[in-house]
């Protein structure tokens, strides 16, 4: 597995390490800024992470995949620092024999890291800034 | 005990590391994190608020003791 | 959409006609040549399409999962020709404000474009040769 | 009345355009299938074989007339 915190994402290096003559199926997710959340215009991104932890959660979620379903190889990279619109922020990549299960293991790889992986995100707008997900 | 803070944390307390002083006699992540709502109001609106002891979740009933790496985890947004 | 019949499928031209400021979410779906298929060990895949209609079947694919989810881009490139182990052959990409649509459209169109592009794939092994799903 | 073959209804018939001549009288998608079929029975033993009329899918029951670009589609097999 390839699970890495960087200050740009790569989609290339996500590929080029999946690549595998056991693969038929390889699914990459990329979460890039939108321009806009929660009803307001988005400027920028910045993302700070506590990054052993974060690594570690990574990684643990990287193993309860590999235990779940047949996968051949496994990347999540995410970014830190500040992202523009439209930049990529989190690669998630699987590849398996069969695309079922790069499908499935990518959704829960990206759906788990949204919950348990100690990375903030700060949404910065035209007037303001929030922490996202910080408050009710 | 060093508490590491990220985020909206880091931003209520005004640093990235808080300090607490032996004699606070803090012995649980529970009474750790009872201590900093006292001091830190802003801390109990946040819609959920871990410690982590070590670089892992730690529940409340989690000892604490000198040398560990103890960190706040406010509402993570990754992704 | 961009949707091509290519001799090389390229990664890097599929994501950044992707990036778009209104996607929050791109998935990328990666068909690459497997090692093995039916308990045998593939050398090689050749792929031919009957170019004019399989570009008009993608097209019409693309269209309907525009209209059954919003899409801000879409891409599908097949890859003609001989391909090797490793290599990619087909890549499919959705980008959207959320991921879920992201993921269900990507999977949508790689499943039905293997049941109605016509597109087939010709696998080499070491001793001999079979067009893929021909014969019962 | 040309037919482009494809993929191994191309190597079944040993060319990739097969020349039907207008005193067969094919006058539908149907028609054409029986006379391939009876001409060349490796056809018969496909999963399937559908036809295309100008690049779209045609029923059985689709007329035939010149000018058309008529093609064979064996089982398909892209991704």
């Amino acid at each position: 597995m390839l699970v890495k915190l960087v200050t740009e994402v790569d989609l290339n290096e996500a590929f080029h390490y999946l690549q595998d003559p056991g693969a038929g199926g390889i699914d990459l997710f990329v979460g890039t800024v939108r321009n806009h959340a929660h009803g307001k215009e988005v400027v920028k991104l910045v993302f700070e992470a506590y990054a052993p932890m974060a690594l570690k959660e990574m990684q643990k979620l990287a193993v309860a995949a590999q235990q779940q379903w047949p996968i051949e190889k496994l990347v999540i990279l995410h970014a830190v620092g500040e992202k523009l619109v439209g930049e990529p922020v989190v690669i998630i990549g699987v590849a398996s024999a069969h695309r079922e299960v790069a499908f499935t293991a990518c959704r829960f790889l990206i759906d788990e890291l949204k919950k348990t992986v100690p990375i903030w995100k700060k949404e910065y707008y035209q007037d303001n800034s929030v922490w996202v997900n910080a408050h009710p | 005990m060093e508490i590491l803070l990220f985020g909206i944390t880091r931003e209520i307390v005004g640093e990235s590391t808080l300090t607490v002083e032996p004699e606070e006699t803090l012995q649980t992540v529970g009474q750790l994190k009872a201590w900093l709502g006292q001091r830190y109001p802003a801390l109990q609106k946040l819609s959920s608020l871990a410690v982590a002891v070590d670089s892992e979740y730690a529940d409340d009933a989690q000892p604490l003791s000198p040398g560990q790496e103890v960190a706040l985890i406010p509402p993570v947004s990754g992704g």
